[in-house]
């Protein structure tokens, strides 16, 4: 977050939620208290109805309903590792945790914003899926770097 | 539990109707949105490089109790005296502080206080429905009219408030609604130039289209048409500059004649809605509230923004819904584009000073010869299609090449405009014949 | 694993090595992408209002045994023989017929045919790997510096065939790769004016930037810098036109003395890479291949169009991933920037022509006087800045506003070298001081 975006994060209001919570949190404890309040838990499941356990999750599901993968893929085929399990879980828990305290602090973008490292995941997943259909166009690509399929497809999870 | 808030009806506390013309009243019903519309009185500077949100302190006096004030664009860029000499705006004219001090700002400004101005200019600066009624009798139009042909000074007296709740919203449904005579005659004098006849606004425009349409009452080129001083937008051929450019020829409007040149001038004032229709986003129906009213999550609740301000402020909520960048790459394309702005408006409006100095020594030498006269119309075309780009409050933001070209024609303007002094003449400084047929593709290529 | 069998290597008929220069041969390993690469020799025109594909049939002869040529742009357009007279380029310059063409269009030019050209032209016409590593004994700078200082009609000879295969992918790999060393050295300088230094593209470059890349070793502006005729890329103080501008001024170079005029000019080739990096696609990472190139379903592949031609004959593969409209309303935005461009650019054209015709009846009235050399500097800087975007290939589409402020620039500078025919004072057509403040805050938008 840049110099300027902070100035307009730290609305009053912002900042008073997120004093509240650490008072909160350091009594009971932020994971429990965000695992619960904010229903961390539901990044263990597949379901993707359990995502809109969050309404901030709303839009996406919503996108996926409409979009070309709802009857090929779900949340998770794409937003979760598939290469190992400890990987799969520990992503699982590393956004559960991170998103269940924004959420119940409130301290999220009005429009969220994938992260790098998620980004990569859904790519891995594209690729998990499509690699016969476009092992030909990677065959020009250098060792160690990906086509990025969301530059072109961004819209396929979610329209 | 917050997920169900989203669909929850609204609870009316009060009762609105056609008379409730205070925002608090409404506010009961919608504190969220009554709440940021009174953020627009708190004038927080946005980050663009460009910003002009730089309010000054100044002591009260008897007949201005402002305690903060916009400063002068006459002071920041001497060459608006030159642009604008003899005619109000050369004597005071500021950035916009925000709506809550719209009304204010203009019952003070020295363009009202020095000058004898039309009841007309209340139009864009009060609620003006109940307004209407009253004059009117019930009837809003001859309410309109009414307004029209008052004194400023008589007809501020019925202005209770700044643009209020019932200026855009039917107190009965909540839906979106125009309520300006002047718009709802200039959008469909428009369409029909389009090829869409009788159009209502309240009854044929998308829901997306109003989203533009509220702002664009007041956002927009105008001027007082004949003895009325009926508030009219010069949309008739078309919302091209070049349209509105021959509208104004043909109509032989003149708004002040030049004090330093003599010759016949017209002004444009904050055309934002006008360059935003030749815009890339226009063209995807993106409107002035996806970018200016951003939804905010407030709660389970999405509200739109009625803090109407730059939306640089709020660029994750205003424009990632569509583009994907951080918020300081977001900011730095804006300002790319303003830049690019500025360094061709700097260019044009330095021509322009030029032409002007060049004209009055031309006249104080000799009089109003013919080359001054042929120098007029280069000043007439070349200050207004400047001050159209000048005037608009984006730094070309809204329709960055549009702009741009505009900025063009001023420049080949004021140049040949000094040229036509030394005594070239108009066919020496025609189109070439490539130029001629090439027009004629480019017509295809606008509306 | 899955992921990993993506670069599973493709069966291969045949061995590619550094000396497989024929495409063909490469087209028995990979038929889809020969089969489009053949196709840039069918000359099938766009859709677009600007397009500008449209080949004559002409009677072979001895000396040109050319069927189809395109049309002579001098004749459709005179006001290129003053822009360039005395130079090459006014006896001809025609509109690119494709890839396939590059070699024989070169050969059979009147430029090549009619006036003495250094190997250097070669460079960019034909597959060239295979030629430096002969030249230079394996060493390709080597065997570059050699092409360079060869007259061109000793150095076509080794040409066999158009950019091919080998120009872009590394034969072993099929990794895309760069292969000119006027663009490694010149990408180098220009990574370093924007603080990365030790660049090169062949090792430091993304993926994704080598999409553009492999294009930029061609579609750039350029010059034969000093006595050995090298092609040098002019990007050392950064790729804005006023960096490359600077740049040729500091440099001192010439490309040749006008013949209207006696003025001391520079000419600008297709900045297709210059203008495109200044452009919000470029700002996107979107690149060349992602819209010239776009993929294509063949059976259970993807493959990537080798037909290099205007993508507005597939407007659904090369934009419609990332843009949501019909085809024709796609089209249709691009035509209005395009015709928003050749209005500014026929308004500063026009204002060229004027400028040297002014030149050239001053000089034959008075001969070089002091006002003569001072509107050489407006003509070189306008003619040039113009050039750059008249030789650029979209009509402006690679950087809409940016290139309409060039066009500020050029339009700005002809009327000035005219007022200064007229003994305008250069201080009396100085920018005011208000330009100057905010020219500093300009130059923070850049780069
Ligand atoms: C605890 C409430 C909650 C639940 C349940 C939830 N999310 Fe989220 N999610 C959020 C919040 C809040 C954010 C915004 C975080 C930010 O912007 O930093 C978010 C952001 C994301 C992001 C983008 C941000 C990033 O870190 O890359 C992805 C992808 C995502 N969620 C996927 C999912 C999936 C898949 C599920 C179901 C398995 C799910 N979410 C369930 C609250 C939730
Ligand atoms: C077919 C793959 C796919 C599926 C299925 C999918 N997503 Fe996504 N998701 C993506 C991609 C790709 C992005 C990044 C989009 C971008 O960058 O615009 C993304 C982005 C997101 C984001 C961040 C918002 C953003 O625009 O960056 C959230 C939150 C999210 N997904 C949640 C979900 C949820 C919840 C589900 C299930 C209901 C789901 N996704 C199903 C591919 C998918
Ligand atoms: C769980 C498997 C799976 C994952 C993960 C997946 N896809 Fe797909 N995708 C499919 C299937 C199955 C289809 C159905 C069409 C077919 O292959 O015939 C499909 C169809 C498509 C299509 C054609 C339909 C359309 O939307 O135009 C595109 C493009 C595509 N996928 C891209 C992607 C991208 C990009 C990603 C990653 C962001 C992705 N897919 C992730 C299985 C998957
Ligand atoms: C530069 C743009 C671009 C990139 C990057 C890209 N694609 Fe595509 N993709 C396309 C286009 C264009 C098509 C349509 C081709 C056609 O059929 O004409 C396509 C088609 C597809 C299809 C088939 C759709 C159908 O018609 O059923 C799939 C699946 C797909 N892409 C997956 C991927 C995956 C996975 C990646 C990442 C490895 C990827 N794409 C990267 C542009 C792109
Ligand atoms: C009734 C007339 C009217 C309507 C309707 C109207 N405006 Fe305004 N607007 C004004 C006036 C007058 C000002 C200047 C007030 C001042 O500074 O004194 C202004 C100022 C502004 C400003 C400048 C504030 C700043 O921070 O610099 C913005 C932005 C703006 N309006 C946007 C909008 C948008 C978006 C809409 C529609 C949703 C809209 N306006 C509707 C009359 C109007
Ligand atoms: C068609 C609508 C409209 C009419 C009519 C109108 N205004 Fe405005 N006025 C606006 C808008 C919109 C703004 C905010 C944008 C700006 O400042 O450029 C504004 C801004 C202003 C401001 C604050 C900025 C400044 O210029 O110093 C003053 C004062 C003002 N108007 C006075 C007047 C006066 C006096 C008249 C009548 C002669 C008038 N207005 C007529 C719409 C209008
Ligand atoms: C300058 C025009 C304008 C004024 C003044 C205005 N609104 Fe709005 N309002 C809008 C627009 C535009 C929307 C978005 C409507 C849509 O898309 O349906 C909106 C939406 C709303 C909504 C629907 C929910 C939401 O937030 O999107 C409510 C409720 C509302 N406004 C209340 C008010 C109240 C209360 C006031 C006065 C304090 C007010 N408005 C003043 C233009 C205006
Ligand atoms: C795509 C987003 C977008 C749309 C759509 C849009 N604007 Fe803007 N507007 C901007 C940006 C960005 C700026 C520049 C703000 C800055 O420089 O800080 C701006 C500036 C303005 C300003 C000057 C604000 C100031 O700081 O003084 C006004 C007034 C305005 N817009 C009104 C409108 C109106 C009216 C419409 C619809 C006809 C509209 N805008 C449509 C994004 C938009
Ligand atoms: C509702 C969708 C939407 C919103 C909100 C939106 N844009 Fe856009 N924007 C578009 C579309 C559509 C285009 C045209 C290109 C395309 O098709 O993607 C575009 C183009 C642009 C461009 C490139 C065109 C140009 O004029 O140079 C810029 C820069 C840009 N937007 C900035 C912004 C900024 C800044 C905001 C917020 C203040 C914003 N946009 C809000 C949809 C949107
Ligand atoms: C080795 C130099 C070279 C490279 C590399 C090169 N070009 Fe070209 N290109 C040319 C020449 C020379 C012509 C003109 C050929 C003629 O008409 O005789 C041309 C013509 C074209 C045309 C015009 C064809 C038409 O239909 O009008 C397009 C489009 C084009 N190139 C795009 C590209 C793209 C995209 C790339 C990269 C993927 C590229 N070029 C790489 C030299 C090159
Ligand atoms: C830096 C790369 C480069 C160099 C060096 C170069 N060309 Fe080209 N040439 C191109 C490209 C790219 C095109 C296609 C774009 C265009 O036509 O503007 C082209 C097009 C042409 C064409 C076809 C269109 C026309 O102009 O009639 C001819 C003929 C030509 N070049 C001749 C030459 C000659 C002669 C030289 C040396 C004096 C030369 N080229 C040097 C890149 C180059
Ligand atoms: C966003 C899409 C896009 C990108 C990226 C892009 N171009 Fe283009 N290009 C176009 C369009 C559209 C035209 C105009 C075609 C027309 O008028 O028919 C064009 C025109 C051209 C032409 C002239 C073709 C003709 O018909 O004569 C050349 C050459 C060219 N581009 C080369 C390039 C090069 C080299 C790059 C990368 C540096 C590039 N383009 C990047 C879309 C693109
Ligand atoms: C002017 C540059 C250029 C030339 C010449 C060229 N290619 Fe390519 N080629 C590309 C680009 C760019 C890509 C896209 C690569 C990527 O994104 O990884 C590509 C991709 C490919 C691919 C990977 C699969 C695909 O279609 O994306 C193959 C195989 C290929 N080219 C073969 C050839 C063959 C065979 C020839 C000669 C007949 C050839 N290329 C000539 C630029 C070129
Ligand atoms: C890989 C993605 C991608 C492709 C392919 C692409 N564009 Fe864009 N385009 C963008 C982005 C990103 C923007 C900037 C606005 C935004 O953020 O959406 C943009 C902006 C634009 C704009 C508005 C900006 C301007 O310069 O006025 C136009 C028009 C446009 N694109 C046309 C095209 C056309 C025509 C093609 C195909 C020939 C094309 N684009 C291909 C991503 C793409
Ligand atoms: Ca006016
Ligand atoms: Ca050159």
């Amino acid at each position: 977050m840049g110099a300027r975006s902070l100035r307009s994060w730290l609305t009053l209001q912002r900042v008073a939620a997120a004093v509240a919570i650490w008072v909160v949190g350091s009594l009971i404890g932020v994971g429990v208290f965000t695992l619960i309040y904010g229903k961390a838990y539901s990044y263990l499941g597949s379901d993707p109805v359990t995502c809109t356990n969050c309404h901030v999750m709303n839009k996406q599901y919503d996108g996926w309903t409409k979009g070309s993968h709802h009857n090929v893929a779900t949340c998770n085929d794409c937003h979760t590792p598939h290469d190992s399990i400890v990987h799969k879980y520990w992503v699982k828990a590393d956004d559960g945790v991170r998103h269940g305290f924004k959420f119940a602090t409130n301290t999220y973008p009005e429009n969220i914003q994938i992260r790098d490292t998620n980004l990569k995941i859904a790519n891995d997943a594209c690729l998990y899926c499509h690699s016969d259909f476009t092992s030909s166009i990677h065959q020009t690509v250098p060792e160690g770097e990906q086509l990025s399929c969301v530059h072109c497809h961004r819209d396929v999870g979610h329209k | 539990e917050r997920k169900n808030e989203a669909r929850a009806p609204k609870q009316q506390v009060v009762a609105l109707d056609e008379t409730t013309v205070d925002p608090a009243v409404w506010g009961k019903n919608y504190p969220a949105q009554y709440e940021s519309y009174m953020k627009t009185k708190e004038m927080v500077p946005g980050p663009g490089l460009f910003d002009t949100m730089s309010p000054e302190t100044r002591t009260p006096t008897a007949d201005d109790p402002r305690t903060q004030i916009m400063p002068q664009r006459n002071d920041e860029d001497p060459r608006i005296t030159h642009m604008w000499a003899g005619y109000a705006f050369s004597k005071d004219y500021r950035h916009p502080r925000g709506h809550y001090y719209m009304l204010e700002d203009q019952r003070l400004t020295k363009r009202v206080q020095d000058f004898k101005q039309p009841g007309t200019c209340l139009n864009c600066h009060a609620s003006m429905p109940t307004i209407y009624s009253k004059l009117g009798n019930g009837d809003q139009q001859a309410g309109f009219d009414k307004v029209n042909s008052m004194t400023y000074a008589e007809a501020t007296k019925y202005a209770e408030h700044p643009v209020s709740c019932i200026d855009c919203h039917d107190p009965k449904t909540m839906k979106l609604r125009v309520t300006r005579p002047a718009f709802i005659r200039g959008i469909k004098a428009l369409k029909a130039s389009q090829g869409v006849t009788n159009f209502d606004p309240n009854t044929d425009a998308t829901h997306n289209e109003m989203r533009t349409f509220v702002c664009a009452q007041c956002h927009v080129e105008y001027y007082f048409k004949g003895e009325g001083k009926t508030l009219t937008f010069p949309w008739d051929e078309g919302i091209d500059i070049d349209d509105i450019y021959s509208y104004y020829q043909k109509e032989g409007f003149t708004d002040w004649t030049h004090g330093e040149t003599g010759a016949p001038m017209l002004k444009a004032q904050h055309p934002e809605f006008d360059i935003w229709s030749n815009g890339i986003h226009a063209e995807n129906g993106v409107t002035c509230a996806d970018c200016h009213m951003p939804y905010q999550s407030q709660g389970a609740q999405k509200v739109s923004d009625h803090n109407l301000t730059t939306p640089l402020k709020t660029v994750n909520a205003s424009c990632m819904t569509c583009h994907h960048a951080s918020d300081d790459e977001m900011i730095k394309r804006v300002e790319k584009i303003q830049g690019r702005f500025v360094h061709s408006r700097d260019q044009a409006f330095d021509a322009l000073v030029q032409l002007i100095a060049d004209i009055k020594a031309e006249r104080d030498a000799h009089g109003d010869t013919a080359d001054v006269k042929r120098a007029w119309e280069y000043q007439r075309k070349a200050s207004f299609y400047l001050d159209y780009v000048y005037s608009e409050n984006s730094h070309g933001f809204h329709a960055p090449d549009y702009t741009q070209r505009i900025l063009n024609d001023v420049t080949d303007a004021c140049r040949k405009g000094q040229l036509a002094l030394k005594g070239v003449s108009d066919e020496q400084m025609q189109p070439s014949e490539n130029t001629l047929a090439d027009d004629k593709k480019v017509a295809q290529t606008r509306g």
